[in-house]
């Protein structure tokens, strides 16, 4: 099944990697420009289920890696072979200083508050997105802790260490 | 109940009703709470000891900090020990109260969390054995005999610190301050 | 001080007063008073004279006769205290609506009325003034407009029928006996049979049930209740309601008297037992419709209906106690219930109208005095000790249980019970939990708003602890019926089958409360707190959002709700609407030109023409 | 006029020193069934003296006051209890007033948890007021029977007459109204099958949540009292109330470990269970009782 789906893929779309990393694990790198299409193509082709919408902090190259994990909700597991179902991880690049994406509640209303977080956590600004507003974190950071350049051991000393500790009688 | 046990019943009843009554309310945050009930039931029971769980820190007078703290749980814990009434103890349960256990350098967590309430008794240990909690009350028993669990005393002597590390920490404070801070004005009558 | 005087000032005083508020306001309201206090005097002073008037108006030579015993003075009393007090309450409450004069005049023509049927002799004044009591009755429960001109509508229905059905009996009864004077009547109906009796009593006690609220027709009060104006809704629950009780002792008691009351039975079914019945039913119903009420005062009408029930209960069973506990539990009731209204009003009053029990909360730190009214009128409709509901209940269960009715009292308790889950609903909604932020600066209401409640509050407590005082004119109206007088002491009843003595029960509350004071002083003072610190699991309390009232007994509410759909208001208005449908038809058959009329009298002729050919009846 | 004194002074006194034990019995009898050792017999106490010692904070003079009529109610429905045969008030109101008494404790903790502002009180109370409507029907019909069965309504004759003609919860009719109310018993004590108005895990405690130093010691004296005067009742009911204390308080020992073993093992019912339980099977039987008590007796 996943080889007629690599030749679809790479028939329909141009400047497309797709690698069968395991038995049923088909990675897929994009521009970042195409992946709407790509998602939507995926969608139709059964794929209506966003797992994870995530990102890594390639600080060296200088990029972020944006990664979508796409299955079927319907097909399950093979419990005799214990062969799981098919998962797509699709990935694009962006450049690191502006990190700017486009939103993809449009075609999954699910991703939301994942958006949310990354964007409180990476600094990836989703354009689109109805209330980018943060998720989780208690006070706001000026390097979002999650970029591999947020030093947290300084963070701590000049945040927590500076509390002096409560000893002997207030004046 | 040896001779100088029912002595010290008729010179400090207060003092021997505190140690062998302590209700206590569980702060049941990160990883600790799974080790309480044990606790409370048949294989190490509490109840021998007069300690009952209860539901709220108003019929309280021991308050068990179990885990690492996050900033966001900060408010509720500072309410909840400004809610229970005022021969208050807390033990704080492994070593993330203490000194942050193993997220010491991470950005989300309260370091030492004596800074923002007293604390009068440590349980060491990345999730420590129900029956340490049994030592660490037999411990805070000698304390309260030898009147050194006095966390509430030095809370409502150095208020103002403690106010002062809170607000650092959590920024705005949306209750009022539970004594009268000499500058800001008191706002907890109706 | 004589009668004629009383009725002068009362009626003449009414008319005074409406042309008085043309000249100012001011004067229309200090005359309102002191002419409410002079009836009040009047009255007080003719407590143990019975005077006898009669004068003949030229009117079929028939006399009106104005007479006074214990039973009217008891009822007269009741009327001139509420209505004074309820003047004094609108002097506030409704500075600020329009057409006032119009309220003060139908305000003083009611009682005035009101006094005339309990002071009547005969039958002619009495239905004369019971006519003038319903009309004008009506005129001020539709005085605010709007739905309550359809409440109104349907009060006013109701008590024509009642209305009709008694001057049936009056006219059936003048062509027997030739006479309409009551003493007299009741000499001759010793001797009628036994069957005309009954039916002139099925007549009479229709009106009065209706008026009283019984529960196959209590389906005007709780919309007349609502749509009243509160210091009125309280003179309507407390006293008028009350009339349809003194009709009934005036024909089950005055009139028929005891013995042809007792044979009136046919086996089992004797008219007392019909009538416990429909008290026992009334009681359990309305209890139990009172819960599911969110509005503050359909809850209090709801209760009254049930509260009649205990007094039927008490009285239709014809004994010294019951006799008693009836007669007692009618002031009482007469006493808690005003006050519940004006508590009601009060809140209604500073609140700008509210009355929806899910959005208030909280004002007991605003209106202390309200409250304590409140908290005391509610414990004496429960019948708390130390309040005056205990004691008439108390007799009338001792009535119940000893006669060997123990559904009966079950019935009873049972609306006790009721009353309990709704009374605290009402104090708990309204004064306790969460203040919202809108009633932030509500103030307590004036003082001539506060002085009604207090005294109605010292009142209850007063019958409470000393029923001596009230029952000792209860015991008089019994002896006046023949019943044997009851061992009446300050404290209580003293009889060997069990005594209440309610001076014990005080003496040891108020030690063991001064006790338990002590104790509590004993440990440490507590420091006052505001009502955003309580426990919230440590979180925020948000504001106006951390509050329990709607829906207050929802797993009740889920079980009961099916079996308390009001059948019997269905059923009145499913009447109403065939009615009309009824004369709407008829209306299409008068169509108004003279060609259908023409067409009619031709198809009538030959129909007789067919008749006669086909049958030959002639 | 000196013993009548006395007996009032004691027995309220008595009721405070069975009503403690039995709270501390109930912990104990509860440990062992948990297979736990449980806290010392006196544990109530030291918990009592503990809140006296703590200081606490107050809602409102309601707040203050509520607990104190609720207490003083306690106190004075105990007066009207035969104790074995100390029984002070029994001359001034019979069971009606112990019913219409046995208000004033409920109704004082609602208006003093209403003070508290806290929806997880108002939950609480309106369930306890539910409750109580739920349990006071099959309650009712069994006081009717008993008091139609000895043609009186005042407790010490119901007493004396047992005395002759034995247990009433032996006699046929009131057999079924014995068993009735012991059904009901978790209910009106407010224990485990029936603790839906406190449960701590739900409304964390209902009306008691904002209770604590002073305030909960009362309320903890105030449930003692309950716990007392819900058996002492059933004791002078259907079980002929004893000639002296120490049967009496046998008596009352026997009853109380029954209805604690029930309640050790029950799950809590929801309060529409509750409900439909109270007016199914007790009030079933508390019914039949009465019909029958009726045809004996006309």
């Amino acid at each position: 099944m996943n080889k007629s789906l690599r030749e679809k893929l790479e028939s329909t779309f141009k400047d497309i990697q797709v690698a069968v990393l395991e038995e049923n694990r088909i990675a897929v790198t994009a521009e970042n420009h195409g992946v709407l299409a790509i998602l939507r193509f995926l969608k139709d082709a059964g794929f209506d289920h966003l797992a994870l919408l995530s990102a890594v902090d390639w600080i060296e190259d200088n990029c972020f890696e944006v990664c979508f994990i796409l299955t079927c909700y319907m097909q399950n597991d093979d419990e005799v072979t214990g062969r799981q179902r098919l998962h797509i991880i699709l990935k694009t690049k962006i450049p690191r200083e502006k990190p700017q994406f486009k939103t993809v509640i449009g075609i999954f209303p699910n991703a939301e508050p994942y958006e949310r977080e990354i964007y409180e956590l990476f600094g990836i600004h989703f354009e689109g997105h109805p209330r980018l507003t943060p998720l989780l974190l208690e006070r706001n950071y000026e390097i979002p802790p999650f970029r591999k350049d947020f030093d947290t051991r300084k963070y701590v000393e000049d945040v927590f260490d500076k509390i002096p500790f409560v000893e002997g009688k207030d004046k | 109940m040896d001779r100088n046990q029912i002595t010290k019943w008729f010179k400090a009843p207060a003092k021997m009703a505190n140690k062998y009554s302590l209700h206590v309310i569980y702060f049941c945050t990160g990883c600790g709470i799974i080790e309480v009930p044990p606790v409370i039931t048949a294989r190490w029971d509490a109840e021998r000891f007069g300690i009952i769980p209860v539901a709220t820190p108003r019929q309280a007078n021991l308050f068990l900090i179990t885990g690492y703290v996050s900033v966001k749980t900060l408010r509720p814990i500072i309410r909840t020990y400004e809610q229970m009434y005022e021969p208050k103890y807390t033990i704080g349960f492994g070593s993330c109260p203490v000194n942050g256990g193993m997220y010491w350098d991470s950005y989300n967590t309260i370091k030492h969390l004596d800074k923002y309430i007293p604390i009068d008794g440590w349980i060491a240990g990345c999730m420590p054995r129900p029956e340490a909690i049994f030592i660490a009350v037999t411990h805070l028993w000698t304390l309260i005999d030898k009147e050194m669990a006095n966390g509430y005393i030095k809370y409502r002597e150095n208020y103002k610190s403690y106010r002062r590390n809170q607000e650092m920490a959590l920024g705005e404070l949306e209750w009022p301050p539970l004594f009268p801070v000499s500058d800001e004005p008191r706002g907890n009558e109706q | 001080m004589s009668l004629e005087l009383l009725l002068i000032i009362a009626f003449g005083g009414a008319v005074l007063i409406y042309f008085s508020g043309k000249i100012s306001p001011k004067l229309r309201n200090c005359l309102a008073v002191v002419v409410s206090l002079l009836l009040v005097a009047i009255t007080a002073l003719l407590y143990g004279k019975s005077p006898n008037v009669t004068f003949y108006p030229g009117f079929f030579g028939i006399p009106i006769i104005l007479r006074l015993n214990v039973l009217s003075w008891f009822f007269a009393i009741t009327i001139v205290g509420i209505g004074l007090l309820s003047i004094v309450y609108s002097l506030q409450y409704i500075k600020d609506e329009k057409r006032l004069d119009y309220y003060y005049f139908t305000m003083l023509f009611i009682n005035a009325s009101m006094l005339g049927t309990v002071l009547s002799g005969d039958l002619i004044s009495f239905f004369i003034f019971w006519e003038m009591m319903s009309w004008s009755t009506y005129l001020l429960i539709s005085y605010k407009g709007g739905r309550a001109i359809g409440a109104g509508l349907k009060y006013i229905i109701m008590s024509i029928i009642g209305s009709l059905t008694m001057l049936v009996a009056i006219i059936s009864l003048y062509n027997r006996f030739g006479t309409l004077e009551i003493t007299a009547l009741s000499s001759q109906m010793q001797t009628a049979p036994i069957d005309y009796t009954l039916f002139i009593l099925i007549l009479f006690s229709i009106a009065f049930v209706i008026i009283n609220a019984f529960w196959p027709f209590h389906t005007w009060l709780p919309d007349a209740h609502a749509e009243a104006v509160s210091p009125f809704s309280s003179v309507l629950s407390a006293v008028l309601v009350r009339k349809g009780m003194y009709g009934l002792y005036l024909f089950m008691y005055v009139i028929l008297g005891l013995n042809t009351l007792n044979k009136l039975s046919a086996g089992i079914i004797s008219f007392n037992n019909v009538f416990c019945w429909i008290g026992a039913i009334t009681i359990v119903f309305a209890a139990l419709t009172a819960l599911l009420k969110d509005d503050s005062k359909r809850i209090l009408a709801w209760s009254t209906v049930g509260q009649g029930g205990y007094m039927i209960l008490g009285v239709a069973f014809a004994t010294t106690l019951g006799m008693a506990g009836g007669t007692f539990h009618i002031l009482n009731h007469c006493i808690y219930i005003a006050l519940l209204f004006f508590v009601a009003g009060a809140i209604e009053h500073q609140t700008g109208g509210v009355r929806d029990l899910n959005s208030l909360g909280g004002l007991i730190k605003k209106m202390p005095v309200t409250f304590v009214g409140g908290l005391v009128g509610i414990s004496g409709l429960i019948g708390v000790p130390l309040t005056n509901g205990f004691v008439s209940k108390w007799l009338i269960y001792k009535t119940l249980i000893l006669q060997g009715h123990p559904f009966l009292a079950f019935a009873a308790f049972l609306g006790t019970w009721g009353t309990i889950l709704y009374g605290y609903k009402f104090i708990h909604n309204i004064f306790l939990g969460q203040l919202p932020e809108k009633y932030k600066d509500v103030k307590e209401v004036p003082f001539t708003m506060q002085l009604p409640i207090i005294l109605l509050t010292i009142l209850v407590l007063l019958f409470g602890i000393l029923p001596g005082i009230p029952l000792k004119v209860v015991n008089a109206i019994g002896t006046s019926f023949g019943f044997e007088s009851l061992n009446v002491t300050i404290w209580g009843i003293a009889s060997e089958t069990g005594t209440l003595n309610t001076i014990n029960i005080f003496s040891a509350l108020l030690v063991a409360a001064v006790f338990v004071w002590f104790l509590f002083r004993l440990g440490a003072k507590s420091v006052p707190v505001a009502q955003q610190d309580t426990y919230a699991a440590g979180t925020h309390i948000p504001k106006d959002k951390y509050h329990y009232t709607a829906e207050f007994y929802g797993p009740l509410y889920r079980m009961i709700k099916p079996f308390l759909r009001d059948v019997i208001d269905e059923f009145y208005y499913w009447i109403a609407s065939s009615m009309q449908r009824l004369s709407d038809g008829v209306r299409r058959v008068y169509a108004g030109d003279v060609g259908y009329y023409v067409m009619y009298i031709i198809l009538f002729i030959a129909l007789l023409i067919f008749v006669q050919l086909k049958w030959k009846p002639w | 006029m000196v013993t009548k004194v006395m007996q009032i002074i004691l027995s309220p006194l008595l009721a405070l020193i069975v009503g403690v034990f039995f709270l501390g019995l109930a912990r104990k009898i509860m440990a062992r069934i948990h297979w736990r050792y449980g806290p010392p017999l006196i544990q109530p106490v030291i918990d009592m003296i503990r809140l006296f010692c703590q200081k606490s904070v107050s809602h409102g003079r309601m707040f203050d006051l509520g607990i104190v009529l609720s207490l003083a109610g306690s106190i004075v429905v105990v007066l009207f209890l035969p104790f074995g045969k100390i029984c002070p008030l029994s001359s001034s109101g019979g069971l009606l007033v112990i019913l219409y008494i046995m208000l004033l404790a409920p109704l004082g903790m609602a208006l003093s948890g209403g003070e508290g502002a806290n929806p997880n009180i108002s939950i609480g109370i309106s369930r306890k007021l539910i409750l109580s409507l739920g349990y006071e029907v099959p309650l009712l019909l069994v006081l009717l029977a008993v008091m139609t069965r000895y043609k009186t309504i005042s407790i010490m004759e119901v007493v004396n007459a047992q005395q002759s003609t034995g247990w009433s919860i032996i006699s046929f009719p009131l057999f079924l109204s014995g068993l009735s109310y012991f059904l009901i018993l978790p209910a009106i004590l407010g224990i485990r099958p029936f603790d839906v108005s406190s449960a701590p895990q739900e409304i964390s405690s209902g009306p008691m949540a904002e209770y604590g130093g002073k305030y909960l010691a009362l309320a903890t004296i105030e449930h003692a009292f309950v716990l007392f005067i819900s058996i002492a009742l059933f004791v002078n009911l259907f079980l002929g109330g004893a000639a002296n204390p120490v049967i009496f308080f046998v008596k009352m020992l026997v009853v109380f470990v029954l209805g604690l073993c029930i309640n050790a093992v029950f799950p809590r019912f929801r309060i529409e269970q509750a409900i439909k339980y109270l007016w199914k099977w007790p009030t079933l039987l508390a019914f039949v009782g009465l019909i029958i008590t009726m045809a004996i007796r006309s």
